[in-house]
């Protein structure tokens, strides 16, 4: 549907903007080496690669966050350069970043139109407008979120929401979007689509950056893909078959995507009963057994994550017990539930997978802090070597072991995170949306790994809001909705529409 | 142990003394006056040099370390005014054992830690004259307070005790109720509040008696600007320059303070003598100080510099500190 | 609120009522304050009448009038996840400065001489504001620093010398005796301030910038709101108010030398936490601050005038910091905890 | 770090990440140690002794030592927790309080005719408990510690106020304050600096060498993410601020007994030297980095300043505008050094990348 009028795809004119051999370095590492990419108005333009391809840092020139160390950068036929991000903004470019940067403190209204509020007398702020401007936006879109809550407390979903209305408020000529759809679910992916889509018609250039081909082919008039770095080439959507896309981004060929191998599934590992919380969950009775890998679906918001962190003790509950190889676990201690073997690769690994500052080798030891004593002090050496040693079978690329973190590309980063917990040898693995914004090289990494976990016999609950991935990997599947689990479905019951039926409708999918 | 290597021989070796103050604190008027007195004193006498040296903070333990650097350094005359009689002992004992002589001056220490301890006046009288004049302002009866520098600070201490005594024995002055004693840290805003707090919380109250240059001042701006003023008689000790405003315009019509300069310039005398060796702190002692004449040790190993002068609209303009 | 056709009425419903004015002021976080300084004058002029006399009154005014300006400037600093150690001294050199102006400039006229005072302030609220922005360096750190140096400028120019009320005109002094319907001049003016720069922080969008930085300066930067220019000119206006606190209170006090206002800036800052601005930047108004600040001053003039035992009054003054503290955590708590719930009904 | 290809421009790790060959790599090892921030401040301390030996008469002798370190010991011991707690991203201002409150605690016992051991326990546990009030508020109920203790600075000196009142006691027994003012021999060193080393070691070794100390670095610069890994952060700050309760109340007991006098206002204001120390030595005041030799040296550091300007009579003036410009340097320098290297970068890349783009547009 996207491909009967690309206007300006076949005529000479000046693209609105184009980037040519733009590169950038952080200290050693090249984040960009040769980034080219050329935005018509009236195009939706796809940008695809693996992680750590240099995406995110091609987007950040784009938007003046970066001041590029060569490259020619034109907008509109004409040469830029951008000293700030209002420099950008100036120009008409509006950036959805793929980590959403709201300020917690204010309402959403102001998040959205913070510098350019609606002015009334006296030149002074109308709240009033500026509330119903918002409710517009959200209107737009579909989404039923209050304009003058706070911005504290809101899930990735709903912050990656107001990111976008933030920027379709803007009324920009160029829309860059940075893996917007990572924390979105089907009904708003497709709503923001819509949104997209009549912005295109109107005569907007998109820049869509995502992992997921079926968006990218779903709504992109043409692809640009990168690689270490570099510009690849571009295609015309309706020319071009995933496979050669796949090939290009990674260089060789990808085999099968959701690999979960047949395994010997043994007693049960985790056992929840009655677990509760006032206003967020309640009544989950769930069981994973080893060597099983059960699934947690569910449209974003239906607390799936909040049980996970209840379990792992991140937060407090009201009812029900939690017993982890037979034995309870103490309610609000995640230290208790490491010592029984369990291990959590949290949804937002930024915040709460990874300490961004420390370096690699500190975070991977994180989690051996007491393993690695020896009468009650930390064995450095040994700590160097088990650094070395998880970053290796983890492929993990950085400079240094001594690196920050937070210099890593997003699917080096998830690495990480997995690293620590495996160094653990757990017995039951948590992972949390494990392949969020993960490349596809990287996320058939990530599926082969855990499906090797469980053929070694650890127990995994896997969230996730992918549904190829939920169904391509889990041997049970459990779909909550509105803080209830409410179907269980085997590996052969589960299909894209038993799933869905019980993610969105209601109590009748449980049968 | 360990006292200075070369701080020895200060006694008896002609020329080459040194002599260093060390007030209560740096950068304080009063203080600048009495040091002033000090210096001049300190040439008049015959030190090849004097310092200054001091906190900035009037705190309890802060000259500590000032008197370990004058121990170092050989000095053979410290005057001190002391914050704390007890915390500057030790360091005091230590410059001692080094070869140092120690003349307390304004505010006295421990007399076990030091030669001599200069004093403005008898510190009874000077507890007399306050009252008096707070007796006579008042109309001899009435109630009144007492707003003093810090909770600690020896020489208010002393005199308030002597206020105490009087007022409770002497019938002349049995109508009269000391109602407060509250603290203004001889901080200028906090002597202020302090002076407002005692307005409120005694609605009868007749006077004030600040026996310190900093509260007497600030009790004398908040009166000045406030209702009370006329109303609430104030006296005390203040410097003259500072007071003359409020004098002038009737916020107070009397009050007390000796001459500060001769205290340090009697100091200074002091030392000198102990240095050479002509007296040992021991009662009955005498020197000669300068200009002032000859100065007798009295009990206690004190030496009285002076009367208090009492100062009015009559007199205040004669004087110049 | 008649704009909710397309939502689910179960979402429009919490909302209406989170909305109304009066529910506005019940949810604001200077409520406690506001409510526990009604409370302590009332106990207080119960129980000493003279407590609210027209004297009484004019010194709680009065009293309040400095710490309230600067508390105003420091909540500005603290919004944007700063904080300005310096003010004590700042105020310190500037009310030198002014004493020293009436004193050796003959006939100086008062209106220069509060320009001179403001111009001061703001010049080293500029230095650390260019310290904090362009060295991006945090702030604590830096305004230590020129709290030390500021100081030492300080007493090295002043040495011993003190200015006293005598040395200045007495129209200067009379600004902080005389009354305007019934307010002392001096109080009004700093009712001005708070008016003004509490407009200009809620209504004003570079005002709204200040909380979007506190909030999350990174965020800040990423969205391209001028972060430098807004913090450094927070820091600015800082000074420049401590500048104004400075010439007031030479105007006040009787004298002004090396060492006023030193030890000053914990109990400013103390006033803004205590009238609910998050030391964390982001949330709070100056007109918390300035209600925080007056039930600072207020407390110790109601104990004295309670004839409570002047060494508990510390300590109560203390415990009152902490209350009020813990009632700001227990309100936004429980916020929160509606929040969650409500929201668990909206989906 | 293996096969930098030292012919291609860009050479190509195994790893994949592409990095400049001209670049500096990541200094390790050794070098990391003999340039980093914690090494820096020792050299400048080196230097500043070297130039007061030469530049001021009398201050190379053993005296020097004992009355330089019987100065610096309050902040040098405060200092220690301190640097823990700040790592932690938190801050105590209520140490110089919690110092006078146990001062006063124990003038008074002491004057009640209690034996001095017994005065010396219930002192310290005094400061013990004043630690976990601060703790409790700040671990437990969750509020911010800068708010928190100024309300406990006013608080514990409040209560130091309430127990002491306007008195002071000095009657220590003079065997005991005589103890607090010995030397090691000949040395000059204070006795009382072996328990002080003490301290040190005990909080270097927590900080540097312990999980303990692993899980104080990764909470300082995220708590969500330290919780994940299971550290008790809740617990763990509330040790530290009874840490500080602790030492502050030893802090104390030495001022009180080193003076010989107890009296409420003990150590007033000490709060912000020790902070100025401890930001001097290199502790981020957002929590996450710093370290106990670093700090070590910057209390001596200001120590040494302090006391060779002393005995150099320069008046207290300089001091505190030194210390300020320190502090201020010791922060903005890194910027300084920070922009100069990115502008030196920057045009080390300009020079080459030119060469760069045009072997990637081969290879695409
Ligand atoms: N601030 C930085 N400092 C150092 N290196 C960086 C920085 N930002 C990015 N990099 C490096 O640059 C490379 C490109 O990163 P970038 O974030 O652009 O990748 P991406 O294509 O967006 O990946 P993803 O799909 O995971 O988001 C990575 O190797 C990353 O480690
Ligand atoms: N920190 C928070 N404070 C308040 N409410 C929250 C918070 N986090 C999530 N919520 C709310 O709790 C509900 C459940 O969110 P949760 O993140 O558990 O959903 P999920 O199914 O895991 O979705 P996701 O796909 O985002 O992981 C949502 O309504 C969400 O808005
Ligand atoms: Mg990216
Ligand atoms: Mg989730």
């Amino acid at each position: 549907m996207a491909e009967q009028s690309v206007p300006g795809s076949d005529e000479p004119n000046e693209p609105l903007l184009r980037l040519q051999h733009g590169a950038k370095t952080f200290g050693p590492v090249v984040a960009l080496a040769d980034g080219t990419v050329e935005l018509r108005a009236g195009e939706i333009h796809a940008l695809v690669g693996e992680n750590g391809a240099g995406k995110s840092t091609l987007v950040k020139i784009l938007a003046g966050l970066y001041h590029p160390d060569a490259g020619d950068f034109q907008v509109a036929g004409r040469p830029v350069a951008f000293r700030s991000v209002a420099d950008s903004k100036a120009a008409g470019i509006s950036v959805i970043y793929q980590e959403p940067t709201l300020f917690p403190d204010l309402t959403v209204a102001e998040n959205i139109f913070i510098g350019r509020q609606p002015r009334g007398a006296l030149g002074l702020i109308s709240r009033k407008a500026m509330r119903s401007a918002a409710r517009e936006l959200f209107d737009q879109l579909g989404v039923p979120i209050d304009p003058d809550r706070i911005a504290e407390g809101l899930s990735i979903a709903d912050q990656q929401i107001i990111e976008i209305a933030k920027a379709l408020s803007l009324d920009a000529r160029v829309l860059i979007m940075d893996e917007p759809t990572a924390a979105l679910s089907g009904v708003e992916v497709e709503r923001l689509f819509a949104v997209a889509r009549s912005l295109r018609d109107r005569g907007a250039g998109i820049l869509f950056i995502s992992h997921r081909f079926d968006e990218v082919f779903a709504l992109t008039d043409r692809i640009t893909v990168m690689r270490d770095g570099r510009y690849i080439a571009t295609h015309d959507t309706a020319s071009v078959r995933v496979e050669q896309i796949v090939r290009e981004m990674v260089g060789r060929d990808i085999d099968q995507l959701f690999p979960k191998e047949e395994a010997v599934i043994g007693n049960a590992m985790l056992r929840v009963k009655g677990l509760a919380r006032a206003g967020v969950f309640s009544g989950i009775d769930l069981e994973v057994r080893t060597g099983e890998i059960v699934a947690l679906a569910g449209l974003v918001g239906a607390g799936r994550t909040e049980v996970a962190r209840a379990v792992f003790g991140i937060d407090p509950y009201d009812e029900g017990t939690v017993e982890l190889a037979g034995r309870r676990l103490k309610p609000g201690d995640p230290q208790a539930a490491i010592d029984a073997g369990a291990g959590f690769v949290p949804e937002d690994r930024r915040k709460q997978g990874l300490v961004m500052d420390l370096s690699v080798a500190r975070n991977l030891t994180l989690t051996l802090r007491n393993s690695l004593a020896r009468f009650g002090l930390i064995d450095a050496r040994r700590e160097q070597r088990t650094a070395a040693e998880w970053s290796k079978r983890l492929q993990v690329k950085t400079g240094s072991q001594e690196y920050a973190v937070s210099t890593l590309s997003g699917g080096n980063q998830q690495k990480v995170v997995l690293a620590k917990w495996l160094a653990t040898e757990p017995k039951l693995l948590i992972v949390d949306e494990p392949t969020r914004g993960i490349d596809v090289g990287t996320k058939s990494d990530v599926h082969r790994l855990l499906s090797d976990l469980a053929g070694r016999g650890i127990a995994i609950l896997m969230i996730s809001s992918e549904l190829p991935e939920v169904l391509g990997m889990a041997d049970r599947v459990l779909v909550m909705h509105e803080g209830r689990i409410t179907a269980e479905l085997s590996r052969e019951d589960a299909t894209p529409e038993s799933v869905m039926h019980a993610a969105t409708a209601s109590m009748e999918g449980a049968k | 142990a360990g006292g200075g290597d070369d701080g020895g021989g200060g006694s008896g070796a002609e020329g080459e003394q040194t002599i260093t103050f060390i007030p209560k604190q740096l950068n304080n008027p009063y203080t600048d006056v009495v040091l002033g007195g000090g210096e001049e004193g300190a040439e008049a006498a015959g030190f090849a040099s004097s310092q200054v040296v001091g906190p900035l903070d009037a705190s309890a333990s802060s000259q500590v370390s000032f008197i370990n650097a004058e121990t170092q350094a050989g000095t053979n005359v410290i005057v001190i005014a002391a914050n704390d009689p007890d915390a500057v002992c030790s360091a005091l004992e230590e410059a001692r054992t080094g070869g140092a002589k120690i003349v307390a001056f304004d505010s006295d220490t421990n007399p076990d830690c030091r030669d001599v301890f200069i004093s403005q006046v008898v510190a009874k009288d000077v507890a007399l004259i306050q009252v008096e004049l707070i007796a006579e302002q008042i109309g001899g009866s009435g109630e009144i307070a007492i707003l003093s520098a810090t909770a600690n600070a020896t020489n208010q201490n002393e005199w308030i005790k002597y206020m105490e005594e009087e007022l409770a024995s002497n019938p002349e002055y049995a109508d009269i109720e000391l109602v407060a004693k509250v603290y203004g840290d001889d901080d200028d805003t906090k002597s202020f509040q302090e002076a407002q707090g005692l307005m409120q919380a005694y609605p009868n109250l007749k006077g004030i008696i600040s026996p310190t240059t900093v509260g007497i001042a600030a009790t004398a701006r908040y009166l000045s600007t406030s209702e009370y003023k006329g109303k609430v008689a104030l006296t005390g000790l203040g410097l003259p320059n500072e007071m003359r405003p409020f004098v002038k315009d009737g916020t107070v019509t009397e009050f007390a303070l000796w001459d500060p300069a001769q205290l340090g310039y009697v100091a200074a005398f002091a030392g000198k003598a102990l240095a050479d060796g002509d007296i040992t702190g021991e009662v009955g002692d005498t020197f000669e100080a300068g200009e002032l004449g000859e100065r007798e040790i009295g009990d206690g190993g004190i030496v009285i510099v002076g009367p208090p002068t009492v100062f009015n609209a009559d007199n205040i303009d004669d004087y110049d500190f | 609120m008649t704009t909710t056709e397309t939502r689910p009425p179960s979402a429009a419903q919490p909302e209406a009522k989170r909305n109304s004015p009066l529910s506005a002021v019940l949810r604001a976080r200077e409520l406690p304050v506001a409510l526990a300084l009604v409370i302590l004058v009332t106990v207080t002029a119960i129980a000493n009448p003279l407590f609210l006399s027209p004297q009484g009154v004019k010194d709680l005014l009065l009293n309040a009038t400095i710490i309230v300006i600067l508390a105003v400037g420091q909540a500005i600093v603290i919004i944007t996840r700063n904080v300005d150690l310096s003010v004590g001294s700042i105020l310190g050199l500037v009310a030198f400065m002014t004493g020293s102006l009436f004193a050796n400039v003959e006939g100086i006229p008062i209106p220069v001489v509060f320009l001179a005072g403001l111009a001061l302030g703001a010049v080293l609220g500029a230095i650390n504001g260019l310290l904090v922005t362009l060295a991006k360096v945090p702030a604590l750190v830096i305004t230590l620093g020129t709290l030390y140096i500021y100081r030492g400028v300080n007493n090295a120019w002043a040495g011993g010398t003190q200015y006293f009320a005598g040395d200045r005109p007495d129209a200067f002094g009379a600004l902080s005796v005389d009354t305007f319907l019934g307010f002392p001049v001096i109080t009004l003016l700093a009712l001005v301030v708070v008016v003004v720069v509490g407009v200009f922080l809620a209504g004003a969008r570079s005002g709204r910038d200040l909380y979007a930085i506190g909030s999350d300066p990174e965020a800040a930067r990423v969205f391209g709101l001028p972060v430098g220019r807004r913090v450094f000119l927070a820091f600015v206006t800082n000074g420049l108010l401590a500048g104004l606190a400075g010439v007031l209170y030479a105007s006040r006090f009787n004298s002004v030398g090396a060492t006023t206002g030193s030890g000053m800036e914990l109990d400013v800052v103390a006033a803004a936490v205590v009238g609910g601005v998050a030391i964390f930047g982001g949330s709070g108004s100056v007109f918390g601050a300035a209600i925080g600040a007056i039930l600072l001053t207020t407390i110790t003039s109601a104990l004295t005038a309670l004839r409570v035992d002047k060494f508990w009054q510390q300590a109560i003054v203390g415990v009152l910091i902490l209350a009020a503290i813990i009632i700001d955590r227990i309100a936004s708590v429980r916020t929160a905890r509606k929040l969650r719930i409500s929201e668990a009904r909206d989906v | 770090m293996s096969d930098p290809v030292k012919t291609a421009p860009v050479p190509e790790r195994v790893d994949g990440t592409t990095v400049l060959e001209a670049e500096p790599k990541g200094r390790t090892g050794w070098a990391r140690v003999l340039l980093g921030r914690d090494a820096v401040m020792i050299y400048a301390l080196i230097v500043v002794i070297v130039i007061a030996m030469i530049a001021v008469p009398r201050f190379a002798s053993p005296v020097t030592t004992g009355f330089l370190l019987l100065d610096v010991i309050p902040v040098l011991l405060i200092a220690m927790p301190m640097t823990l707690v700040i790592i932690t991203g938190e801050i105590d201002l209520s140490v110089a309080s919690i110092a006078g409150l146990t001062s006063a605690i124990m003038g008074v016992l002491w004057q009640a005719g209690f034996d001095i051991g017994i005065v010396l326990v219930i002192s310290v546990l005094a400061g013990v408990v004043a630690g976990a009030v601060n703790g409790f508020l700040v671990a437990v109920v969750g509020l911010p510690s800068l708010a928190v203790t100024i309300g406990t600075l006013a608080l514990f000196r409040g209560l130091a106020l309430v127990v002491i009142g306007d008195n002071a006691v000095a009657n220590f027994p003079p065997e005991l304050t005589a103890f607090f003012t010995s030397k090691l021999g000949a040395t000059g060193i204070p006795t009382v600096m072996v328990g002080v080393v003490v301290v040190i070691l005990f909080f270097g070794v927590l900080l540097h060498l312990t999980p303990f100390g692993r899980g104080l670095y990764a909470l300082g610069y995220s708590q969500e993410a330290a919780r994940f890994v299971g550290i008790k952060v809740a617990r763990a700050k509330l040790w530290l601020f009874v840490g500080t309760g602790t030492v502050s109340a030893l802090a104390g007991v030495y001022w009180t007994l080193r003076y010989s006098s107890a009296r409420s206002d003990n150590a007033s204001g000490l709060e912000l030297a020790v902070i100025a120390a401890v930001l001097l030595g290199g502790v981020s005041i957002f929590g996450g980095k710093g370290s106990i030799p670093g700090v070590v040296a910057a209390v001596l550091l200001i120590g040494v300043i302090n006391y060779a300007l002393r005995l150099g009579r320069v008046s207290d003036v300089v001091l505190i505008i030194v210390t300020g410009s320190l502090l201020i340097a010791s922060v903005v320098a890194p910027s300084v050094f920070g922009a100069i290297s990115k502008w030196r970068h920057d045009r080390r890349v300009h020079r080459e990348l030119p060469q760069a783009t045009t072997s990637g547009a081969a290879s695409a």
